[in-house]
């Protein structure tokens, strides 16, 4: 199935790489414009929300801290993780421009694999947190900290969601316009969610509060 | 002029007919007679229908009926959705019997089979051409198909992944196996995109077979229980224990020993190895006595500078109705700070001090272990 | 899904089958008029003024509430409204004039205008504009059932916590202004993308940036506000929105909350939102000002730059809405001097409008009229502003009504009467007649009395110590002699409804201009001898804009068109062609061959789906789920969906000539 | 050059205009909360600083509108050339960017300085605590170690002192108060004494007052606080040393029970059954001689209401909204000269000067005359704790006891 769909894809980018797309005052796309213009904003959303914490993390009167949870190797673990997904949307995104569906489906799918993986380490850190004492309501350290890594969860499921459909996408040749900017875009949002987490994994979890 | 169908149709209810005269004349058998009489009506009925749409034949001049007759229709095409289908009324029933759960999960395999089914319907009928048709199937049904996989195969592997986390029987263990399994995924990823020989059924069943593991793992977990995860001792627990004493409990194990620059509190309390100095807005180096209001929570921080640990602790004194019930804790306390360490303790106070008076007592802090006190006055 | 706007060709052309047969419920939608045709456009200018009639609904709206309130205010003890209610009065006319007046009128100018403005066929991404739309179009609805539903909100526009928790505000009046105005919020920020994304691709040939119409600019310089702007309120009203629909304790206190926490998070908005609300009107008086003076704009690069300035330093200044709120002298200190230094940018405007003026040669129509007046109000404005930027002095002021006279003569005197003088310069380009001018005069004459009137008292009721949000005022407390409450509270409730009047007088004009007996002949095609881009095409302009995509050469490219210098320096001006020339030539040369994205179904199905969720939200969760189905079959459907439609969705099937590409300049 | 002349001329005028409405708006006294009539030396700092920055922002706004109409009447169009197509001219643009540059720096100094003076809350004279709480103010004197109050030792035993309305303190003293909140964001302002600040629950905020001479000073809620914010107030009164003392003595006197037998007995047994259950009243004990205490975090969802101990010390009630003295006795204690001052307030209310018809409205409906949430259908959410006092159906002999009682709290 996945071969009939590289070569019809070959053939629907040949088309494409004829028609080169549109002119721009700039020369940059449109569509990758608009995506650096969409994190621009998320930075300032992650900005609220790890203030947010920042501000709440020693607020947990007659309850439990932050470093009375953490599980620093776990999350170091499940970090790493997160990490090398950036690697493989890097060669996820290269196998795109070369035009090469399999490849490309092949790395997306493992991103997505590692991405669902570092959302199962979170629902997992979750519950045993939950199990410890730290419920949502339990105190403004735990509803911060919920909140924002929750929200960053989010993300990488939405990120998840959009890998595995543009591998369907791509398997059923259903990508209007052009392939490998899809995969760009996709993957640059995937990175602005890796970098968030690097963030967020520095000031909450390394940084003693 | 009849067709073949219909002239044995007409025999046939002409026979019946003469049958029911027969039998009701000779048997007498009210039952019988009524039974012969109904199939007569009902051949004869078939035998009008027959006749009237000529068995369903087509005329040779009937070009039209070429494209439109049913027969001239490509067959249907082999469908998983009436299977979906099945299932899900299948779970729907068992649903009813066992778990709420299967029960919505039947519900969602039959609206979603019933959906596809339609889709597929629908398309199979939108053109003579059968690629075609397949691009119009596709174009109402990917918007649904692609997010709804992507979603459910994303919740199976989290759920399922997760449960063999939780089944880990130490922390250690969960870090290992998940390293182990990013690691396949990201060797299997290498070795499928350089080994470009390998076939799409390949990856295909590896995949099936990696998916089936993490679901049976999970299931297995899940079955087996997480490991103990014991709830976490807190201060609130220790004042409750009576255990705000001197000697380290596990609420005190990595507890932390800084407060937000931005706390703002009513006042400090300075620890100095003997006594309670305390720093207030307006009226500094104060000893003995603090005013505090009544019925606001108010959050004093407490600053160790003695050169061990020490523990702030509130006696409270909360008032007993006639059961013998306190109206609150007894006392809340801080966890042991270290020196140079704070932390933060939000005091409420339900009664003046001089409805304490009465009992001889009154709102106190006292370090746990030393002399050191503060009262509290609450006007 | 703003990753895939870009149009496939022919992918799904049917070999056999006729399109009725295939696609039934499915096409696209193609039409071009009729009420569809409004529904499902994508069309820039179509979009802009559907933005454009709703936010003056609710203008209407909201200055009806206004009028509540001056007429409870006009006495001592007022019993027109109760306590409860005019606490939901005074919220929601803020918020009705902030979020669906003001902020959709500017939108409704930058859509319509930017692509005219930079010789563009549509916006980067006219789906995703239509969706802009109709999300705050269905967010504004959803605040407003909020009066039929149990009360609206009740905390001011500001909503400080803790007041905003459950306890202090049981109905769901809150929940619906919150999630109402996430709703408008996403509008804002998928907007505000897409104008910027237009802005800096979908230039015309020549256009640089430094030769762009400076109302382009100032409304650049606004999307770039949204876009960092927006997802800080986001934050804030999702804090709010877990404290009261989810327990969380954000703001609880007795949990060791800090209520400045929402402080901050809503003034690092709210203050940006001040230049939003008014940096679009500075760019429509510049645009003004210039054509009615027949000079260029004075100073062009330091306008543009001071712009950007007021947009840059509007972040740094957000504490001086909380110089009472005990930040520390030091915190107080840095925001006070910041916002004066925020006041120079702002001057240099003021100087740069009056400079234009100078030396011109002024024809006084009523859009000039409202231009003027927006030069000489918001002066009073700013330089009321000045005072409190002075924090010490700002203690004396803020919460009271100096300061509500002060926002109103920078709101009302600024940002309204700019957006007017827009209205009226740019009707016969919208609409193809122009408004009366006659009318239009007492228009602005009703309207700058009342103005006065109704906000000028309040600078003298502030400094006599009434705080504001009051639902009555006391005689005790109104002294008496010259400065009395009294007095001049009633001058205020005769101003409004003066004001009120002078409005009306607007609608009334749009009403007779085109319904009317005496209905205004077609415009002509450059009625006030305009300058920039926009007036190079026809009243009102074709659904592609221009015949030829214009190759610009000039700042104020259509001036330079029409006239050419005969002698040196600038001096020597003459007229060399009409505007009806300039116009044949560029339809003699008109492009063949152009091509704009079809309607769409999806824009509308994907915004209807968030108030779905919003309602969930308040009343029952199962509702956010069949919600979030819609947007995820909308999202999809829209991803899935080529730009343009294939030729078989057209009825009878296009041939094919318009249907293919977005504009392409090249 | 005629034209610039009088231009000049028309600017001189316009600023003299504006500096005999400055200076009229300065010296007017009318309303009692004018911010431009200072009578303490915080106010004074700020009204030093603001009245030159109205009168430059006058200047500058005079000088633009002036611009701006010679160029209406000059320019207008008349027929003549198209004018010249000047895109600016760099020195005029770069001069008023300097211009107002400095002219900010100028302003930008001094105002930091007196930032920094009003933030200065160290070596108080005297320290009161302020609890904000939906819809009215209450005073708390904290006992220091040596058991003075406000700086001053009491003649008596020492004791706490908690007020309501009205806040008392010594002229001639840096009266510090350090400022919180039970329930909302409240706003402690009093403009002829100092600018506001807000009161934020969770944290404490600090203020200056300092009053030169004696005398009532009015002030209002200014941040928003919910329903009833209109009618939150409160008012600081100044009273010279001496007085000051004897109001804190005064405060301090043992509870005193009315007479038996008489009006105000009954009233105090109506009390102890109706009101006791929220208003503290120090000292009162029931018939058995057990101390009286007052609950109101059972009542209330904002956890206190006034305390009466020295209801009838004070001019006014329910969060200084209505007056508890007649409008003559009321408008006598404000209009009283320094020297007497003291004397007339120390007196309080007697039952020739009370306002019988407000206090007796408020007790028969208190709901009625101040909205607040009181209703059985609007305490849902706070789990039936009211917001403010409750409708007690009381009969009009039980208020003409209440009122007998009260009025003996002195």
């Amino acid at each position: 199935m996945a071969d009939t769909a590289v070569h019809a894809a070959a053939g629907h980018d040949d088309h494409h790489a004829d028609h080169g797309g549109h002119y721009t005052s700039t020369g940059l796309s449109n569509n990758k414009l608009a995506m650096w213009l969409f994190l621009g904003s998320e930075c300032l959303l992650f900005g609220g929300l790890i203030s947010t914490y920042m501000l709440y993390r020693g607020r947990h009167t007659a309850n439990l801290g932050p470093d009375q949870v953490w599980d620093i190797p776990f999350t170091s673990a499940s970090s790493f993780v997160l990490l090398m997904s950036s690697l493989t949307m890097v060669l996820a995104v290269t196998a795109a421009k070369r035009r090469d569906d399999r490849t490309t489906n092949v790395w997306l799918s493992v991103t997505a694999l590692l991405g669902s993986l570092f959302v199962a380490g979170q629902v997992y850190e979750f519950t045993v947190f939950y199990r410890e004492g730290l419920g949502y309501t339990t105190s403004l350290f735990s509803s911060s900290f919920y909140t924002l890594t929750g929200f960053h969860g989010v993300h990488v499921t939405v990120g998840v969601i959009m890998l595995l459909a543009v591998v369907g996408m791509i398997i059923r040749n259903r990508i209007p316009g052009d392939k490998a900017e899809v995969v760009e875009l996709v993957g640059l949002y995937w990175h602005f969610v890796d970098i968030v987490w690097i963030l967020i994994f520095t000031l909450v979890y390394l940084i003693p509060a | 002029m009849f067709t073949t169908g219909t002239k044995l149709l007409i025999g046939s209810a002409g026979l019946a007919w003469l049958a029911a005269a027969v039998y009701g004349v000779a048997q007498e058998g009210a039952l019988g007679t009524i039974g012969l009489i109904s199939a007569a009506v009902a051949l004869s009925l078939l035998a009008g229908v027959n006749a009237f749409v000529r068995d369903s034949n087509v005329s040779a001049t009937d070009t039209e009926a070429f494209d439109t007759s049913a027969a001239a229709q490509a067959t249907a095409r082999r469908s998983l959705w009436p299977l979906l289908t099945g299932i899900g009324l299948t779970m729907l029933a068992l649903g009813m019997a066992t778990l709420p759960a299967i029960f919505v999960l039947g519900l969602i395999a039959l609206g979603a089979g019933l959906i596809e089914w339609l889709v597929q319907g629908w398309s199979e009928r939108a053109s003579a051409d059968r690629a075609f048709n397949d691009q119009a199937r596709e174009v109402v049904a990917d918007p649904l198909e692609l997010p709804v996989a992507g979603a459910i195969l994303f919740a199976i592997i989290v759920y399922a992944f997760s449960r063999v986390m939780l089944g880990m029987s130490t922390k250690s263990a969960t870090v290992v196996v998940f390293s182990v399994v990013a690691a396949i995924i990201l060797a299997l990823g290498v070795l499928v995109a350089l080994k470009r020989r390998i076939s799409v059924p390949v990856v295909t069943g590896v995949f099936s077979i990696g998916l089936l593991a993490i679901v049976a793992g999970g299931a297995i977990a899940g079955l087996n229980g997480e490991r103990d995860i014991e709830v976490h001792e807190t201060t609130a627990d220790l004042a409750e224990a009576n255990r705000c004493g001197t000697e380290e409990t596990e609420a005190d194990s990595h507890a932390s020993q800084t407060v937000a620059a931005k706390s703002n509190p009513a006042a400090t309390l300075i620890y100095d190895g003997s006594e309670l100095e305390i720093d207030e807005v307006g009226d500094d180096g104060q000893v003995g006595t603090i005013t505090l209001p009544r019925s606001n929570p108010t959050n004093v921080m407490f600053l160790n500078e003695s050169e061990g640990e020490a523990r702030l602790v509130l006696e409270l004194h909360p008032a007993v109705d006639a059961d013998g019930v306190a109206a609150g804790p007894e006392r809340i306390c801080t966890t042991l700070v270290e020196d140079g360490g704070r932390q933060i303790m939000t005091v409420e106070f339900d009664r003046p001090s001089f409805a304490l008076e009465a009992e001889g007592v009154n709102y106190e802090f006292v370090v746990a272990g030393s002399d050191a006190a503060v009262e509290v006055i609450v006007p | 899904m703003a990753l895939i706007e870009r149009p496939r060709t022919g992918d799904l052309t049917p070999a056999v089958a006729t399109p009725e047969a295939t696609y039934g419920a499915f096409r696209r939608p193609v039409h071009s008029t009729g009420w569809k045709s409004w529904l499902f456009t994508i069309d820039h200018k179509k979009i802009g003024i559907m933005y454009g009639v709703t936010a003056l609904f609710f203008f209407l709206v909201g200055g009806l509430e206004a009028l509540l309130i001056r007429a409870q205010l006009a006495g001592p003890n007022g019993t027109i409204l109760s306590a409860d209610m005019y606490n939901q009065m005074f919220t929601m006319h803020a918020t009705t004039m902030v979020f669906l007046f003001v902020m959709p009128m500017a939108a409704a100018f930058a859509n319509y205008l930017i692509p005219l403005q930079i010789g563009a066929r549509d916006v980067a991404f006219p789906r995703i504009n239509a969706f802009s739309f109709w999300c705050f179009l269905f967010g504004a609805i959803f605040i407003n059932t909020s009066w039929l539903l149990g009360g609206a909100a009740d905390g001011g526009w500001f909503m400080y916590a803790p007041n905003s928790s459950v306890p202090f505000s049981p109905t769901n009046g809150i929940d619906f202004w919150g999630l109402g105005i996430q709703i408008t919020g996403v509008a804002s920020l998928t907007g505000a993308i897409n104008l910027i994304v237009t802005v800096i691709n979908m230039r015309a040939p020549g256009m640089t940036f430094m030769k762009m119409p400076i109302f382009t600019w100032m409304a650049f310089v606004v999307q770039f506000l949204l876009v960092f702007a927006i997802p800080v309120i986001t934050v804030a009203l999702f804090l709010l929105m877990f404290q009261r629909s989810f327990d969380a304790t954000f703001f609880t206190v007795e949990a060791g909350a800090d209520p400045l926490l929402w402080q901050h998070l809503f003034w690092i908005f709210g203050h940006p939102e001040v230049y939003i609300l008014i940096l679009p009107s500075f760019g429509i008086v510049s645009e003004v000002l210039p054509v009615f003076s027949k000079k260029p704009l004075f100073g062009y690069p330091l306008v543009v730059f001071s712009g950007a300035a007021i947009g840059f330093v509007g972040w740094g200044v957000w504490a001086h809405h909380m110089f009472a709120s005990g930040l520390g002298p030091i915190s107080v200190a840095v925001f006070s001097v910041a916002t004066m230094a925020i006041a120079i940018p702002t001057g240099v405007k003021i100087v740069n409008w009056t400079m234009t003026m100078w030396g011109g040669k002024l024809v006084f129509s009523t859009a000039m009229l409202f231009a003027i007046g927006l030069i000489v109000q918001f002066t009073i404005g700013g330089l009321s502003g000045v005072t409190h930027a002075v924090a010490p002095s700002d203690t004396q002021q803020t919460d009271t009504y100096y300061i509500v006279a002060h926002f109103h003569y920078v709101l009302f005197g600024g940002a309204v009467l700019g957006i007017f003088a827009g209205l009226y310069y740019w009707w016969p380009k919208i609409f193809g007649r122009m408004l009366s001018e006659t009318l239009g005069k007492w228009n602005f004459w009703l309207m700058v009395i009342g103005l006065n009137m109704a906000f000028g008292p309040m600078h003298i009721i502030g400094l006599q110590g009434q705080p504001r949000r009051m639902y009555v005022w006391t005689e005790a407390r109104a002294g008496e002699g010259f400065f009395n409450l009294g007095f001049w509270n009633l001058i205020s409730s005769i101003g409004a409804f003066v004001l009120g009047f002078g409005v009306l007088i607007f609608f009334y004009n749009v009403w007779r201009t085109h319904f009317g007996r005496h209905k205004a002949p077609p415009a002509p095609l450059d009625p006030w001898d305009a300058r920039s881009l926009e007036w190079m095409t026809t009243n009102p302009p074709k659904e592609i804009n221009f015949d030829r995509t214009p190759v610009v050469s000039h700042l104020d490219e259509f001036f330079h068109r029409k006239y050419e210098d005969r002698g040196d320096d600038h001096a020597g001006y003459e007229p060399v062609a009409t505007a009806e020339e300039v116009l044949a030539i560029e339809e003699a040369n008109a492009d063949d061959d152009v091509h704009l994205p079809s309607p769409s179904y999806w824009p509308i199905i994907l915004a209807f789906a968030l108030p779905i969720m919003a309602y969930g939200v308040i009343y029952n969760i199962l509702l956010i789920a069949v919600g979030g189905i819609i947007v995820l079959l909308a999202m999809f459907g829209w991803a899935l969906e080529p730009a343009t439609a294939p030729d078989s969705d057209y009825d009878p099937p296009s041939d094919g000539g318009t249907d293919l590409e977005l504009p392409t300049h090249g | 050059m005629t034209e610039s002349s009088t231009l000049r001329s028309r600017l001189r005028t316009a600023a003299l205009a504006l500096t005999a409405a400055v200076v009229l708006a300065s010296c007017a006294q009318d309303a009692p909360q004018d911010t431009w009539d200072p009578a303490g030396s915080e106010a004074q700092k700020i009204h030093d600083l603001q009245w030159p920055i109205f009168l430059i922002a006058g200047i500058v706004g005079l000088i633009v509108f002036a611009v701006v109409a010679v160029c209406v009447v000059k320019f207008k169009d008349r027929g003549q050339p198209i004018p010249e197509q000047t895109h600016g001219k760099a020195w005029l643009e770069y001069l008023f960017i300097a211009l107002p540059a400095v002219l900010l720096a100028g302003i930008a100094v001094p105002s930091v300085a007196v930032i920094i003076e009003l933030n200065d809350t160290d070596n108080a004279d005297c320290v009161v605590n302020v609890t904000g709480q939906q819809w009215w103010w209450e005073y708390d004197y904290p006992i220091a170690g040596d058991g003075s109050i406000c700086g001053y030792m009491p003649s008596g035993e020492s004791g706490s002192i908690v007020t309501s309305g009205q806040m008392v303190i010594p002229t001639d003293a840096k009266v510090v108060i350090r400022g919180t909140s039970r329930d909302v964001i409240h706003s402690f302002w009093v403009p002829r004494l100092n600018g506001k600040r807000d009161m934020v629950p969770g944290r404490l905020h600090t203020w200056n007052f300092h009053a030169d001479r004696p005398g009532i000073y009015a002030g209002q809620c200014a941040e928003f606080c919910g329903l009833s914010h209109a009618n939150m107030r409160m008012e600081i009164v100044a009273l010279d040393p001496v007085d000051f003392q004897a109001w804190i003595d005064n405060q301090l006197e043992p509870y005193q029970s009315p007479e038996d037998g008489t009006l105000a007995a009954d009233g105090e047994a109506e009390f102890i059954a109706q009101c006791a259950r929220c208003h503290q009243v120090d000292g009162l004990t029931d018939a058995d001689g057990e101390l009286v205490v007052a609950h109101p975090e059972d009542q209330v969802y904002s956890g206190a209401a006034p305390n009466l101990t020295n209801f009838a010390t004070r001019n006014t009630f329910a969060g200084a909204t209505w007056d508890l003295l007649t409008e003559e006795c009321r408008d006598d204690v404000w209009e009283a000269d320094p020297e007497n001052f003291g004397e007339r307030y120390l007196a309080g209310v007697d039952r020739d000067c009370l306002n019988a018809i407000d206090l007796r409205a408020w007790l028969r409906d208190a709901p009625a005359m101040k909205p607040m949430y009181t209703e059985p259908e609007q305490l849902e959410a706070t789990d039936g704790l009211v917001r403010g006092m409750p409708y007690l159906a009381l009969s009009e002999d039980q208020i003409d006891s209440l009122v007998a009682y009260l009025l003996e709290r002195k």
